[in-house]
C-alpha cells in the first residue's frame, strides 16, 4: 500500500499533476507520524509513510495550502473525505486545486492501547496480516490489530470515500450499523445527575490546550471567538467549571451540522476527554429531529441549521421544558 | 536512608495527610495518571508519569492575582491570592523535579514572584526514582538521572519496600514527622534498583540523543535554518506541548469582568498561540514558523545562553506522546543538532 | 439549605415584534408576573445566540426563556424557524450535560397574547423558584 | 467612556405611583459613565424633551437613557429629540419601566429595584452604542390591494385618485365581496348594490387600477418600498380579453346543477357562469369541478355558442411577477358556518338559515326574486325567529365560538326584522339577544324603530333548541327578564353567525410577515395610534381583516389605509433601518453559513485581498451585507461561528452587556 502510494505520488509529481504531496512522514518510534508536505521524489522516498499509525486527517491542511497556490496531491482516508467535502462546501478549500487520492483504511491503531497491554520501550512496529509485531527493548510482542484499534475506528461509520480523483486500495462501504451512537444512548439513559457527574469528571480535566479545536477540520475560523478579545467571550484558560463547559458546548454548537465525526478531537486530546461524544450527540439529534444527515456526504446538501421545516420539533419536546 | 514497608504505605500517606495536604499520582477514569489530593482508600498510580507535570503545584494553570471592586464610581483594589497551604507532593519523577529548578531560575530571581515563592516554601517534594523509563524518555541527555532524582526526599521502590532519603531540611522534617513508620534503610537495595533503571535507560532509543550543535551561543547559527519551515509545517498551533511541559513558564495576565468588579488572574500562555505576546502594534511573531522556532530556540538556545548552559528541557517526553501531530523537541534536536543527523 | 430570601434571576429574550409587544400588552392589561423576570429586547428570536444564554447562566441567571413569534408568523419570515432548531439542539445538549432541562425554555407569544405572556412568565418563574439556584452552570467569580 | 444622561419619567402617576423615581434617578446617577440623572413628570411632553435636549447640550452627553414607557411607544420620540440636539439618535436607549415594571408590580421596593436594574441594562448597552446612520432605498410607486370587497375597492380607488398605480388581487371571479350579496344596508335601508356597483365600475374604468380577478397571491418577497409579489392567475378557461360578458354561454351550458355560491347555495347556476349581473370584470368562468367537457372531454357547448372564441379549455394558471411599494390586506370575512351548533338545527332543518342566506332570500336578484319564501316548501313564513350572537361572545374556553363581538349582527338583525315586518305585516318576528349593541350614528334610533314602530318582539334570552316537527320549527328559549321558558312554533329561524376572518388571511399574513391575533385578525401596529398599519413596514390593513366592522367603518378604514399608502408612495426614497448586519471582513472566513439563513438574500461574497503575516498578501472569500436589503433580523449573526457577522444596534457585546447588567449579583 505504502509503496503504491509513494510510486503514484512520484509519478504525479513528475507529470506535473501536482507540485507537492500532502502525506505522512515517520518519526522515532514507528507510531509518531507527522503530516508532511513532500516536494520532491527524494523527499517521498526518504520520508513517506502510510500504515496503521497514519492517523492524522490531512484535509484541514488544505485550507492553508490552497492559499499558497499550485496544485496539491492529498491522500485521504474514507473519513477524511467527509471533512474534505465539508471544507469544499464551505468554500474553505478549492476543489480544483487539489488532486485527491483516496486510500483504503481498515482502522488505525492507538499507541495508548498498545501501552495499556503492557508494551513498553517500543523501537519499531511492523504490520503482519491482522497483527502488529512490536519490537521493544524487552523483545518482540505481537498484538492483534483489533485489540489496539483507535476508539474512533471501533465505530467507523464508513469505509467509502465520498470524493476522490483516484483510489488506491479497495473501495469500501458505508457502515450503517456502526454503533457510533451507542455511548450517546448510554449517556442519554442515565439520570441527569449521572450525566452531570460524567461530564464534570471528564471536562474537569480539560487544560484548554485547544488541540481539539485546532485539529478540527470544521474549526476553520480566521480567529476563534474564544481567542478574540473583542468577542467579549475570549478565554485563554478555563478558569473554572463554567468556562470548561462553555468552551465545549459552544465549540460543539459551532460545528453542529458541520462536524463529520472524523474523531480527530478525541484522538488528539492530551487528557483523553471523549469530545466526540459531544459532537455525536448533535449528529444524533439532527438525525432524529430533522432526518438523517451526514455532513460531508454531499457538498451540495443544505446543512441542518441552514434550513427548517414548518413542523419542526419544539425545543421543549427535545431538551428544555414546555408546559 | 530510611525504609518504609510497602504494606505501611497507606499508613505513611495517612500520617502525612494528617498534618499537610498530600498529593500523589492517581489513575483517573481514563486510566491516566493525574495528581490528586490523597484520601483514605486512594491508590497510587503505577504509571510512569502523570499526563500533566508537577509544575501545576507551584505554577498553576490559573491563579487569582487581585480584584478591583467597583461601587458606582469608586474602585478598590483587593489582593485575592489563595491562602497558602502546606503540602507534600509524592511521586515526582526526576524530570519534573529538575523542572522546578528551571522554574525557580525564572520566578525566584529578581523580581521574585511572590505567588510562586510562597507555594515553593509551603511545598515538600518527595520524588520517586523511575523503575521502568519509556521510549519517550530522554532526561539523561540533559544530565538528569532518573534513578536518582532530586527533591526534598527521594524515594526508591524496591521489593516490598520504599527506601527514603531526605535531601533537605524540609525533607528531614517530613521523615521525622512520620518516623514511627520508618525503619533503617538499605543502601544496597537502592543501588540495585538504580542499576536496573540505568541499564534500561541505556537501551532506550533516545539514549544516544545529543545536544551537540545546540545550546549556548547557537542563536545566529540556528535562527535562519530553513528546516524550521518544514518542521513547523504540520504544527497546529495548539498549546498541548506547552501545557504538558514541566518547564514552560509563560503566562498571560487577564482581567475578568464580573459585573461588580474586575478579577485579575494569570493563566498559562503558549508561545505556540497566535496571540502570544500580542501588543498594541500587533504580534511580534506572525506566523507559526516563527512561533514554533521560538518555542524550541527558547528551550535549546536562549535559556542555556542565560543559564550557564542548562537546557530548558528535562526530557520527560510528555510532548512526544501528546503532540497531536507528533512533532516534538526530539525531532527538532535531531534536525538542528549536529550529531543526530 | 435554600435561602428563604432566595429570588430567582430570570432572563427573558423577547423578539421585538411579537413577544416584546406581548409583554407590553401584559403590562397595559396589568397582568402581573414576578419582578424576577427581566426582559431583553432582540429584533428576532433568531438573534439569540447560545452564547447569550450561557452568558446569562454564567452571570447568575437561574433560568433563561426565549420568546418569539409563533412559527409561521415571524416578522422576518423564517427567523423563528432557525431559532427553533438552534434552541432545540442547544437545550438537548444542556440536558445531555446533565444541566436541568427546566432552566431553559422557548415560548411563542404573539403581540396579542398579553395574557399568555404573563401566564408563561408566572409559570416559568415558579418552575425556576422550585429548582432553586443554578449550580451546574454557575461561575463563582460572578457571585458576591 | 460615554457621557450618559439618564431621565426617569413619572408618566404622571403611571410610573411614579409604583416606582420611587427619585431613588432610581439617584441610583442610576451613581453608575459609571453617568454624568447626569434626573426625573421628570412627562418625559415625552414638549417640556420633557426640552429638558433632555438642554441636558445633552449642557452636559455634553454622548448617550441617553430614558426610563419610561415601552420603546415601542416613544423610542422614536426621544431619538428625534436627541437628533435635534445633534446627538445621533441611536445613542438613545429606553428602559421600559412602565409596561415591564410599574404596571405589573405593586410593591414599591420591588418595582424600584427592578427599574434600577433595567436602567442599568440600558446604560450598559449605551456604553457600547455607536452612532448609526440610516441608508436609503428607492420606492416602487405602485400598491397592491389583496381583496376586492368594498374595503379593497375603496382603498384602490383612493390610491388611484392620488395618481398611483394599484393592482387588486381578488380570488373570486369578480370583485364586490360580501357587500355585493347584501340586500339593504342599515341604518338607511338603501340598496347595497345601488351604492356598490358604481364603485365597481369606477374600478374597472380607472386606468391606474389593474384587477387580477380569480387570482391569488403566491409569494411575497422584499420589504417596504420594494416588494416583489408573485400572483397566480387561476385558469378560468375563458380568455378575459375576448369575453364580452354577453352571457350566452351561461344560458346554454347544459350543466345546471351547480350550487350557486353567490346565493349561498340556495339555488343553482351553470358550470360556466358569471357570479352576478354587475360582476366586474364581466367575464365568464368555467367551474372545472362541474364542467362536463373538463371532466369527460365531451360537451363543448359553450365553445360552440361563444361568438368571440373566448373559451379555452386548455388554459393554464399563470404566475405574474409584479413589484410594489406598499401592500394592503383587505381580505375580509365570512360568516361562520353554524354547523357545529346542532342544537340550533342548522344542519338538519332547511328552514334554519344564516343572516347572509336571508339577505339572498330577500334580494330581488336572489333565488326567490325578493319574495320571502322559506327554503323547504317555498311558503311564506308567518313566524320568524332571529337568534343573535351565534358563535360570537363565547367563553375563551368554549372552542365552538369566538370570544369577540361580531359588531354588525345587532344592526342587520334589526334591519331584517324591520324589513320583514314592513313587507309582511302578518309575520310575527322574535329576536333573541344577549345585549343589543347600537353604538353608531342613528343606530339606536333605528333599533328603537324596529321595536317601537314595527313591533318586533325583542326577547333577552337564549335559544336552547330548535327542532323540526312536521314543517314547524319548535323553538325552545328562555326569557331572562321574565324568567320563563318560551316555546315558539316558527316557520323560519335566522342565525346571526359570527364574523370570521377569511380563511386565506392566515397564509397571506405569513407571506406578508404581518402578525395576526389569536382569532386570525391582522394586528395593527398600534391599537389606537396606528390602526390601519401592520407592524410590518409597508403593509396596511383595510376592512374586516383587522376586526369586525360595518360598511361605513370599513370604508373609512379603507380610505385611511389608502392615505397611508399614498404617504408612502409619495416618497422617492425611504430611510432604511440602520440596525442591520455587518460583516467584519478580517474575521469572516467566507463559509456561507450566514447566507443560508438570510431571508432577504442580502449577503454576497467576494474574493478580497488581505494582508497576510510578514508582508504577504492573501486572497480570501468574505461576506458583505447590502444594508438596503438587510432588515436586521440577526439570523446571520448566530449562524456565524467566528462572530464576524454582527448586528448594529443589537450587537453581541451590547446584548451580553445587558445580560450582565441584569444578572449582576
Amino acid at each position: 500500500m505504502q509503496e503504491m502510494m509513494k510510486k503514484r505520488a512520484i509519478e504525479l509529481l513528475a507529470n506535473g499533476t501536482c507540485d507537492r504531496v500532502l502525506g505522512w512522514t515517520n518519526g522515532d518510534f514507528a507510531y509518531d507520524q507527522t503530516p508532511a508536505l513532500f516536494r520532491t521524489e527524494q523527499e517521498l522516498e526518504e520520508g513517506f509513510v502510510y500504515n496503521g499509525f497514519s492517523a492524522a486527517n490531512l484535509s484541514k491542511y488544505l485550507v492553508k495550502e490552497c492559499r499558497a497556490g499550485g496544485k496539491i496531491l492529498v491522500f485521504l482516508k474514507p473519513c477524511d473525505t467527509y471533512s474534505f467535502n465539508q471544507l469544499v462546501a464551505e468554500h474553505r478549500i478549492k476543489r480544483e486545486m487539489i488532486y485527491v487520492i483516496g486510500v483504503a483504511c481498515d482502522g488505525k491503531a492507538d499507541v495508548e492501547k498498545l501501552k495499556e497491554q503492557g508494551i513498553d520501550g517500543i523501537t519499531a512496529i511492523k504490520e503482519e496480516g491482522d497483527t502488529y509485531v512490536v519490537s521493544t527493548i524487552y523483545g518482540d510482542k505481537t498484538v492483534k490489530k483489533e485489540d489496539v484499534l483507535a476508539e474512533r475506528c471501533v465505530n467507523c461509520k464508513s469505509r467509502k470515500h465520498m470524493v476522490y480523483d483516484e483510489l488506491i486500495g479497495e473501495a469500501g462501504d458505508v457502515i450503517a450499523d456502526c454503533g457510533r451512537f451507542d455511548m450517546v444512548e448510554k449517556l442519554e439513559a442515565m439520570t441527569p445527575d449521572e450525566r452531570y457527574e460524567f461530564w464534570r469528571g471528564v471536562l474537569s480535566r480539560c487544560i484548554r490546550c485547544n488541540a481539539c479545536r485546532n485539529v478540527c477540520p470544521a474549526c476553520t475560523c480566521e480567529q476563534c471567538i474564544f481567542d478574540n478579545p473583542k468577542s467579549g467571550v475570549a478565554q485563554k484558560a478555563a478558569a473554572n467549571s463554567f468556562e470548561e463547559n462553555m468552551f465545549h458546548i459552544i465549540r460543539a454548537f459551532h460545528v453542529a451540522g458541520r462536524c463529520t465525526d472524523c474523531g480527530e478531537c478525541s484522538r488528539v486530546c492530551p487528557e483523553n476527554i471523549p469530545l466526540h461524544l459531544l459532537n455525536r450527540k448533535f449528529i444524533k439529534d439532527v438525525n432524529t429531529f430533522y432526518g438523517t444527515y451526514q455532513a460531508g456526504e454531499d457538498p451540495a446538501a443544505k446543512p441542518p441549521l441552514g434550513r427548517y421545516e414548518k413542523n419542526d420539533i419544539e425545543p421543549g419536546e427535545a431538551g428544555g421544558v414546555k408546559a | 536512608m530510611k525504609k518504609l514497608s510497602s504494606a505501611k504505605l497507606n499508613e505513611f500517606f495517612a500520617a502525612i495527610a494528617a498534618s499537610k495536604a498530600l498529593y500523589l499520582p492517581v489513575d483517573n477514569k481514563s486510566g491516566k495518571a493525574e495528581y490528586k489530593k490523597w484520601e483514605a482508600g486512594e491508590e497510587m498510580s503505577k504509571a510512569l508519569n502523570t499526563v500533566r507535570s508537577a509544575k501545576d503545584f507551584f505554577f498553576p494553570q490559573t491563579e487569582n492575582l487581585m480584584e478591583f471592586k467597583m461601587d458606582g464610581k469608586r474602585v478598590e483594589v483587593i489582593d485575592t491570592r489563595a491562602e497558602a497551604e502546606d503540602f507534600v507532593i509524592f511521586g515526582v519523577r526526576a524530570c519534573d523535579a529538575a523542572s522546578f529548578k528551571i522554574l525557580d531560575s525564572v520566578y525566584l530571581v529578581d523580581p521574585v514572584d511572590s505567588y510562586y515563592k510562597t507555594r515553593r516554601e509551603h511545598g515538600v517534594v518527595v520524588t520517586l526514582a523511575c523503575g521502568k523509563p519509556a521510549e519517550t524518555c530522554f532526561c539523561k541527555v540533559f544530565g538528569i538521572d532518573a534513578a536518582d532524582p532530586a527533591g526534598d526526599v527521594t524515594a526508591w521502590e524496591t521489593d516490598g519496600a520504599y527506601m527514603l532519603r531526605a535531601n533537605t531540611e524540609k525533607g528531614e522534617a517530613l521523615l521525622d514527622s512520620v518516623g514511627a513508620l520508618l525503619e533503617e534503610g538499605d543502601e544496597a537495595a537502592v543501588a540495585a534498583a538504580q542499576a536496573k533503571t540505568r541499564e534500561i535507560i541505556e537501551r532506550l532509543p533516545l539514549s544516544s540523543l545529543s545536544t551537540e550543535g545546540l545550546g549556548v551561543g547557537k542563536t545566529a547559527e540556528l535562527f535562519d535554518r530553513p528546516e524550521w519551515k518544514t518542521l513547523s509545517e504540520a504544527c497546529l498551533g495548539c498549546g498541548t506541548c506547552t501545557f504538558v511541559c514541566p518547564t514552560c513558564q509563560c503566562y498571560d495576565v487577564r482581567d475578568f469582568d464580573t459585573g461588580n468588579g474586575i478579577k485579575r488572574f494569570r493563566c498559562w500562555d503558549s508561545c505556540m498561540y497566535s496571540d502570544f505576546t500580542l501588543m498594541a502594534h500587533g504580534n511580534s511573531r506572525n506566523s507559526q514558523v516563527e512561533r514554533f522556532r521560538q518555542r524550541f530556540m527558547h528551550k535549546l538556545v536562549y535559556y542555556p545562553d542565560r543559564n550557564n548552559g542548562t537546557f530548558g528541557c528535562v526530557g520527560c517526553g510528555r510532548c512526544l506522546s501528546r503532540c497531536p501531530i507528533s512533532m516534538n523537541i526530539v525531532k527538532v534536536m535531531k534536525t538542528m543538532g549536529g550529531k543526530n543527523k | 439549605m435554600q435561602d428563604v430570601n432566595y429570588r430567582p434571576k430570570i432572563v427573558a429574550f423577547c423578539c421585538n415584534w411579537c413577544s416584546y409587544a406581548g409583554a407590553d400588552l401584559a403590562g397595559s392589561s396589568r397582568l402581573a408576573y414576578p419582578a424576577d423576570v427581566k426582559i431583553i429586547r432582540v429584533p428576532c428570536s433568531c438573534r439569540v445566540n447560545p452564547l447569550f444564554i450561557l452568558r446569562a447562566f454564567q452571570r447568575g441567571a437561574d433560568g433563561v426563556i426565549m420568546a418569539g413569534c409563533h412559527p409561521g408568523d415571524c416578522h422576518y419570515t423564517s427567523g423563528n424557524y432557525f431559532a427553533r432548531r438552534r434552541m432545540t439542539l442547544l437545550f438537548s445538549m444542556l440536558d445531555y450535560l446533565g444541566i436541568e432541562r427546566e432552566r431553559t425554555r422557548v415560548e411563542w407569544i404573539s403581540a396579542a397574547e398579553g395574557a399568555k405572556f404573563s401566564k408563561t412568565m408566572n409559570e416559568f418563574a415558579a418552575t425556576i423558584a422550585a429548582l432553586g439556584e443554578n449550580k451546574r452552570l454557575e461561575d463563582l467569580r460572578c457571585k458576591k | 467612556m460615554q457621557r450618559i444622561g439618564v431621565f426617569i419619567c413619572h408618566c404622571g402617576t403611571n410610573i411614579a405611583a409604583t416606582v420611587d423615581v427619585k431613588a432610581v434617578a439617584e441610583a442610576l446617577g451613581r453608575e459609571p459613565g453617568v454624568v447626569f440623572s434626573t426625573d421628570y413628570q412627562y418625559m415625552c411632553s414638549e417640556s420633557g424633551q426640552t429638558l433632555m435636549r438642554d441636558a445633552i447640550r449642557e452636559h455634553k452627553l454622548s448617550g441617553v437613557v430614558v426610563c419610561s414607557c415601552s420603546p415601542r411607544m416613544h423610542e422614536a420620540t426621544f431619538r428625534k429629540a436627541a437628533e435635534k440636539e445633534g446627538l445621533n439618535p441611536y445613542m438613545v436607549e429606553i428602559a421600559n419601566i412602565r409596561e415591564q415594571v410599574s404596571w405589573i408590580h405593586k410593591d414599591v421596593a420591588e418595582a424600584t429595584e427592578k427599574a434600577i436594574i433595567l436602567g442599568r441594562a440600558a446604560i450598559a448597552k449605551v456604553h457600547l452604542n455607536k452612532p448609526l446612520t440610516a441608508g436609503e432605498s428607492p420606492v416602487t410607486k405602485r400598491a397592491l390591494v389583496i381583496g376586492g370587497g368594498i374595503a379593497g375597492i375603496q382603498t384602490a380607488l383612493d390610491i388611484a385618485e392620488a395618481g398611483f398605480e394599484v393592482d387588486i388581487v381578488e380570488k373570486e371571479p369578480t370583485i364586490g365581496g360580501k357587500m355585493a350579496q347584501i340586500d339593504k344596508t342599515f341604518p338607511t335601508l338603501d340598496c347595497a348594490a345601488c351604492i356598490l356597483t358604481p364603485k365597481m365600475v369606477d374600478v374597472a374604468q380607472n386606468d391606474k387600477i389593474k384587477i387580477f380577478s380569480y387570482s391569488e397571491v403566491e409569494s411575497v418577497k422584499g420589504f417596504v418600498g420594494n416588494f416583489k409579489v408573485a400572483i397566480r392567475k387561476k385558469a378560468r378557461f375563458v380568455d378575459e380579453d375576448k369575453c364580452t360578458g354577453c352571457g350566452i354561454c351561461t344560458e346554454k351550458c347544459p350543466q345546471k346543477k351547480v350550487p350557486n355560491e353567490f346565493n349561498m347555495g340556495l339555488d343553482t347556476r351553470r358550470a360556466i357562469y358569471i357570479p352576478f349581473a354587475q360582476a366586474v370584470p364581466k367575464v365568464a368562468t368555467i367551474d372545472a369541478n362541474y364542467c362536463t367537457m373538463m371532466k369527460t372531454g365531451k360537451c363543448g357547448v359553450c365553445q360552440k355558442v361563444c361568438g368571440v372564441g373566448a373559451i379555452d379549455y386548455k388554459q393554464q394558471d399563470v404566475i405574474v411577477e409584479r413589484e410594489y411599494g406598499a401592500i394592503v390586506a383587505a381580505t375580509g370575512f365570512n360568516p361562520m358556518k353554524p354547523t357545529q351548533y346542532d342544537e340550533l338545527g342548522y344542519s338538519t332543518c332547511e328552514d334554519v338559515v344564516t343572516s347572509l342566506e336571508l339577505e339572498r332570500l330577500m334580494n330581488a336578484a336572489g333565488p326567490t326574486a325578493g319574495t320571502l319564501l322559506r327554503p323547504s316548501d317555498k311558503k311564506h313564513p308567518h313566524t320568524v325567529v332571529f337568534v343573535q350572537c351565534v358563535g360570537s361572545r363565547c367563553d375563551a374556553e368554549n372552542e365552538k365560538g369566538k370570544p369577540y363581538c361580531s359588531k354588525i349582527c345587532c344592526m342587520y338583525t334589526a334591519k331584517h326584522a324591520m324589513l320583514i315586518r314592513e313587507k309582511y305585516p302578518d309575520t310575527e318576528v322574535y329576536v333573541f339577544y344577549i345585549d343589543v349593541r347600537t353604538p353608531g350614528k342613528n343606530f339606536d334610533e333605528f333599533y328603537r324603530r324596529a321595536v317601537e314602530q314595527y313591533g318586533v318582539h325583542y326577547v333577552k334570552g337564549q335559544v336552547g333548541k330548535v327542532v323540526e316537527d312536521n314543517g314547524v320549527l319548535k323553538v325552545q328559549a328562555s326569557d331572562l327578564l321574565s324568567g320563563e321558558q318560551l316555546h315558539i312554533d316558527a316557520d323560519l329561524v335566522v342565525l346571526a353567525t359570527a364574523v370570521e376572518p377569511d380563511k386565506s388571511a392566515r397564509s397571506i399574513a405569513t407571506m406578508l410577515t404581518a402578525s395576526m391575533d389569536t382569532n386570525d385578525f391582522f394586528t395593527e401596529a398600534h391599537a389606537k395610534l396606528r390602526p390601519v398599519e401592520s407592524p410590518t413596514a409597508g403593509i396596511f390593513l383595510s376592512g374586516v381583516c383587522q376586526g369586525p366592522k360595518d360598511i361605513p367603518e370599513t370604508v373609512s378604514q379603507a380610505s385611511a389605509a389608502a392615505a397611508k399608502v399614498i404617504g408612502l408612495l409619495a416618497k422617492d426614497k425611504l430611510t432604511c433601518n440602520p440596525c442591520v448586519a455587518e460583516s467584519d471582513e478580517l474575521l469572516c472566513n467566507g463559509c456561507s453559513s450566514c447566507e443560508k439563513v438570510c431571508p432577504y438574500g442580502a449577503i454576497t461574497y467576494a474574493d478580497k485581498e488581505f494582508r497576510g503575516p510578514n508582508r504577504t498578501t492573501l486572497i480570501r472569500r468574505v461576506a458583505s451585507v447590502n444594508p438596503a436589503v438587510c432588515q436586521g433580523c440577526g439570523a446571520c449573526t448566530v449562524a456565524c461561528p467566528s462572530g464576524a457577522m454582527d448586528l448594529k444596534g443589537f450587537s453581541n457585546r451590547q446584548i451580553m452587556a445587558e445580560v450582565d447588567a441584569i444578572c449582576k449579583m
